[in-house]
């Protein structure tokens, strides 16, 4: 599948920044407003699904590769736990270990935007891996089996 | 009072729903369909668990931070209008393990369609017993 | 209060009937469409019942659930001839199901009344998350009282796309050589 | 010392996050990252769980900077509306009437009788400036009191015989977050964990060779293991429910992970009763919040042992039974198990039958039976039931099978069986003597330690079982055994192993399996159960009979021709086996060594019931 008509390609390469935008708005403001890491990296990974729809899995496979969403996430739960670690600077397991009150609003949740930025990293990344890879799945499927993923041992 | 009890008994019936598809049904596809609304049911018990009549989110209004207003006042007012946002925390985490069990269960319909070319699970029995 | 059960009571009747049509119809694309009314419908019921993280999140997995099971759907070929399976299966499970119902009807009456939690928990994290300094009382459970659960649910999800990786590859086996 | 706790948790968590990123850099120069980094963190573990014996850590770790240390209010009451409770004088707004006053309660110590129509409330700091709050319910002084600080006075308004008293108490609430427990339960279960998921790893160095993409099974592997700590450590309904799930998720991917049409199916099967499961625990997970506000167990336990009868409670464990009997392969829900085990790798089967089914189905069953819900006769019996037809079924299934794997599958349901009615029984003598004599007491004590030794027993014979397998299958290429024969002269050491397990699983004198056996049965015989004794005997035989066919067919016999060019497997996969047939020996003969320090203390957790909520709240 080489994606979708021309028109849809248009619309998405607009929409696609302000999806991106929302989503990363609804991850930082998690701890003042009804969102969170969860919520906007779902966003996230569902624009980049628009993508993938829009233009294919295999055009996307080249821009970014299926690699770079193991890497991010990856990092991103790395980063959930050593946030979590950092905790026992100032005491225990995820205690806030960053001050509240420093006079922006934005900061004032100590280490919760930290852990829903991580979260939201995470998310969007790895739900769009692993749609990316079921899209390319199902290319392969189409064009034969055992084409398309190599094993990478 | 049978309204104190019937929400609950609703999302008991939807969640019934659910374990009928999933224990009759033949179909994968089906299967997978019954074991999300059984998901969305339980969801829906804990979200109507917290509920409190005047049911207001449970976010705090700027007015009432701590710099800005009487703290006692602040908690008195959530206290009085605020849901439990306990188990919507709780529907939270139960939301995504939910995706995380279907996005699996996608992955095996597809795998098991690409093996067996069918999604009807009276085929599927390579397994014996 | 009425006015809220009025729109409850309607939101999940819909959902009900979404969730018989959903279980019901042989077309599995219908099928699939109906599960996503059902998943609006709870995103409803949580606006309805005070919780807008939940509709919002609700939404955009729902969103993503049903794209994800409409790919799987479409252009695959069906081949089950008959939805329904053989008696004793039936009869067993409408044994269990009469049992739920049955302990459901009985033991319900005992539950909290709808509408007055208890809520110990809840309001204990009410008043220190005043101090916390979070203004969204959810993401302040989530993240900070009660933060570890939400680690696991971070690993649930995963180890839900190490397991799509792992099962989508090609071959489980290298060829013996 | 509070770091210990949480680093169960964390070392497997950070190995599984780190496997895959790592794995994308050694990748291209070949490096065995995923192998380096599991082997690390299973080492990091097992020193890990033998430290939490050895350093005096607090039996409760909290998480974050919240603690416990409630005040109980101690009253239970009904509403009544305006017109009742005004009879007596002065027209009133409605109140509770209070039904039941717990001694040694705040309101026992103000002087709260039941009868008293409690009509408002007020913080006594507050003084005259602010007027009394009428009171509806019961339940929101319960909430108006959680949002006070610990120690605040509040103030009630109270009706009693026509007058108006205001009677100040003790009241407010401190923030419970998430506890981790470490108590002997938890210790012996974090131990076996260990222990297991060590030899499985080492096991899998040279076993998942043959399979592709090979990072992709250490990640998994490592969040199981997480998962399994998740449960053992967490003093938390829903917490325990998350770590479930993951430890669930992760075995999906893993029983999968071969992605040959039967390992699919079997996974596909696995994943929705599984689901099932985790609808049934949520539900009754739901009904507990609703009844109690709270999720912390200990705290569960504490009001639940001060409150009155209440059906849905039982609704809740109902559900539990059936949630956490899926998850644990008990009888009426055992169709997954013969499936999923076999069809995994050699060593995720170990692992699943090993430990999975310990730590998330009978480890939270008999957590949830014993220390948070009350000994009772009903969840007994249904314990008991469970056991025995898991026992029973599960040896007879087993007898006919000529696959290997699904042959010691069927025996794990069956040795299961033996667990779940030993708990069962202690339960039940718990239960049934209101004044507990010495006598009884010993008796339920022989019980629970009994099933306890057995559930270490097993984790180490059923490990080794499964590994022997995988050797097997690993030189073989088949598990069918009447296409196999004759490997003693082969496979020497992979015979012996496989021999040694198949005599501790049939409990044959010199081994694990046979101790305790032994003293389930002197238990359940002493309970006055002759003819559960008599049934337990009989699947001891079954289960004997069963593995002499396993003996005659894999290890004894002619050797087929097509085997002839068969070689011992590798070092690694030996030196993983010889661990556990060590314990196999070990573990039976020198009981009297480690017992004091391993068993006893898992024994006396489960036996002090409702106390486990003073333990950890107090401590």
């Amino acid at each position: 599948m080489r994606g979708m008509t021309p028109i849809v390609k248009t619309i998405t390469a607009l929409l696609i920044g302000f999806i991106m935008l929302f989503g990363f708005y609804v991850i930082l403001t998690g701890h003042l407003s009804p969102g969170g890491g969860f919520a906007g990296g779902v966003i996230c990974a569902a624009g980049l699904l628009l993508v993938v729809l829009a233009f294919g899995a295999d055009t996307v496979k080249e821009r970014m590769g299926h690699n770079m969403a193991v890497l991010w996430e990856g990092l991103g739960a790395i980063g959930f736990l050593a946030v979590a670690l950092l905790g026992f600077i100032t005491g225990t397991f995820f205690a806030h270990f960053v001050p509240h009150n420093l006079g922006v609003r934005l900061f004032t949740g100590g280490s919760m935007p930290y852990l829903n930025l991580a979260i939201g990293l995470k998310v969007g990344a790895g739900l769009f891996g692993a749609f990316l890879m079921l899209a390319a799945f199902r290319e392969a499927e189409r064009g034969g089996r055992d084409k398309g993923e190599g094993d990478r041992s | 009072m049978i309204h104190t009890v019937l929400p609950f008994v609703l999302c008991v019936v939807l969640f019934i729903i659910g374990l009928y598809a999933i224990a009759v049904k033949k179909n994968l596809i089906k299967v997978i369909i019954g074991i999300i609304v059984m998901h969305n049911a339980v969801n829906m018990f804990l979200v109507l668990i917290g509920f409190r009549p005047p049911a207001s989110g449970p976010v705090i209004a700027p007015i009432m931070t701590p710099e800005m207003g009487h703290r006692d006042e602040a908690v008195r007012a959530l206290l009085s209008h605020s849901v439990d946002p306990v188990p919507q925390a709780l529907v939270l985490t139960s939301i995504v393990i939910g995706l995380s069990v279907v996005a699996l269960m996608v992955v095996m319909a597809l795998r098991l369609h690409q093996k067996y070319g069918t999604f009807d699970l009276t085929q599927i029995t390579r397994l014996k017993g | 209060m009425s006015e809220t059960l009025t729109l409850l009571y309607g939101v999940i009747a819909f959902m009900l009937i979404a969730a018989i049509v959903a279980v019901e119809t042989r077309d599995l694309l219908s099928s699939v469409l109906c599960l996503g009314a059902l998943g609006f419908g709870l995103a409803l019921v949580d606006l309805i019942v005070g919780a807008p993280d939940l509709a919002l999140t609700q939404v955009v997995v729902e969103i993503f659930a049903v794209v994800l099971l409409i790919r799987t759907v479409v252009a695959r070929e069906d081949t089950t001839k008959e939805f329904i399976r053989d008696t004793p299966h039936v009869a067993a499970m409408g044994a269990v199901i009469m049992a739920i119902l049955l302990g459901a009807y009985l033991c319900f009456q005992q539950l909290t009344p709808f509408g007055d939690p208890p809520m110990i928990m809840g309001a204990s994290y009410m008043r220190a998350a005043q101090q916390a300094g979070a203004t969204n009382l959810v993401t302040a459970v989530l993240l900070d009282f009660r933060a570890y659960d939400t680690l696991g649910e971070a690993t649930v999800i995963f180890a839900a796309i190490m397991g799509c990786y792992a099962l989508l590859r090609t071959r489980g086996k290298k060829e013996q050589s | 010392m509070e770091l210990l706790l949480p680093l169960t948790v964390v070392i497997p968590l950070a190995a599984a996050f780190i496997i895959p990123v790592a794995s994308l850099l050694g990748a291209k120069r070949g490096w065995p990252i995923g192998e380096i980094v599991a082997l690390l963190a299973a080492t990091a573990l097992l020193i890990v769980s033998f430290a939490t014996f050895a350093s005096d850590i607090p039996i409760t770790t909290w998480i974050g900077e919240y603690k416990a240390g409630s005040e109980l209010l101690g009253l239970t009451g009904r509403p009544v509306p305006a017109q009742v409770a005004g009879e007596g004088g002065a027209a009133l707004p409605g109140g509770v009437v209070v039904d039941q006053v717990v001694p040694n309660t705040a309101g026992d110590v103000a002087g709260i009788q039941p009868g008293d129509a409690i009509t408002g409330w007020k913080v006594a700091e507050e003084g005259e400036s602010r007027a009394f709050q009428p009171l509806g319910t019961m339940n929101e002084l319960r909430r108006a009191n959680a949002m006070l600080e610990p120690g605040t006075r509040v103030l009630l308004r109270v009706q009693r015989d026509g007058q108006t008293l205001e009677i100040g108490i003790r009241g407010g609430k401190s923030v419970v977050g998430i506890a981790m427990v470490c108590d002997g339960l938890t210790r012996l279960l974090l131990l076996v964990i260990a222990v297991v998921s060590f030899a499985a790893i080492l096991f899998s160095l040279s076993y998942m060779r043959t399979y592709t993409q090979v990072h992709l099974y250490y990640s998994p592997l490592m969040l199981l293991i997480a998962g399994m700590c998740g449960i053992v450590v967490s003093g938390d309904l829903f917490n325990i429910y998350v770590f479930l799930e993951v430890a669930a998720v992760a075995s999906f991917a893993l029983v999968g992970f071969g992605v040959e049409s039967e390992e699919l199916e079997a996974s596909f099967k696995y994943l929705v009763l599984s689901a099932v499961a985790s609808g049934f625990i949520l539900l009754g997970i739901g009904i507990v919040y609703n009844l109690r506000g709270t999720l912390n167990l200990a705290q569960i336990a504490e009001f639940t042992q001060f409150a009155e009868r209440n059906d849905a409670m039982w609704l809740a464990m109902a559900f539990f039974l059936a949630g956490f009997g899926l998850k644990a392969a008990m009888v009426p829900f055992h169709a997954w198990l013969p499936d999923a085990h076999p069809s995994a790798p050699a060593p995720v089967s170990a692992m699943l039958s090993g430990v999975l089914i310990k730590a998330s189905g009978v480890y939270v069953l008999a957590r949830l039976v014993f220390n948070v819900m009350g000994a009772s006769t009903a969840v007994a019996y249904t314990l008991m039931t469970m056991g025995m037809l898991s026992m029973v079924v599960g040896v007879f299934l087993a007898v006919g099978q000529w696959d290997f794997k699904r042959l010691l599958a069927y025996h794990s349901i069956s040795q299961m069986g033996y667990v779940v009615l030993a708990l069962g029984v202690g339960v039940e003598v718990l239960a049934r003597q209101r004044e507990m004599t010495v006598q009884w007491q010993s008796v339920a004590f022989l019980a629970i330690f009994g099933g306890l030794f057995h559930l270490a027993n097993h984790a180490a014979f059923k490990s080794l079982l499964f590994l022997s397998s995988g050797s097997v299958v690993h030189r073989t290429g088949t598990r069918n055994l009447k296409e196999l024969g004759g490997l003693r002269g082969r496979m020497p050491w992979t015979s012996l192993f496989a021999r040694i397990g198949s005599l501790s699983i049939s409990g044959v004198p010199p081994f694990n399996g046979f101790f305790s056996k032994l003293l389930i049965v002197i238990a359940v015989v002493w309970a006055g159960h002759w003819v559960l004794g008599a049934l337990t005997v009989l699947v001891s035989f079954m289960t004997l009979l069963s593995f002499t066919k396993v003996q005659r067919y894999l290890i004894e016999g002619d050797l087929p021709v097509r085997l002839h060019n068969v070689r011992e497997s590798p070092a690694p996969m030996l030196l993983a086996m010889g661990v556990l047939a060590v314990l196999c020996l070990g573990l039976g003969l020198l009981l009297p060594l480690y017992g004091g320090v391993l068993l006893k203390p898992a024994t006396n957790h489960l036996m002090q019931l409702a106390g486990y909520a003073k333990s950890v709240l107090g401590g």
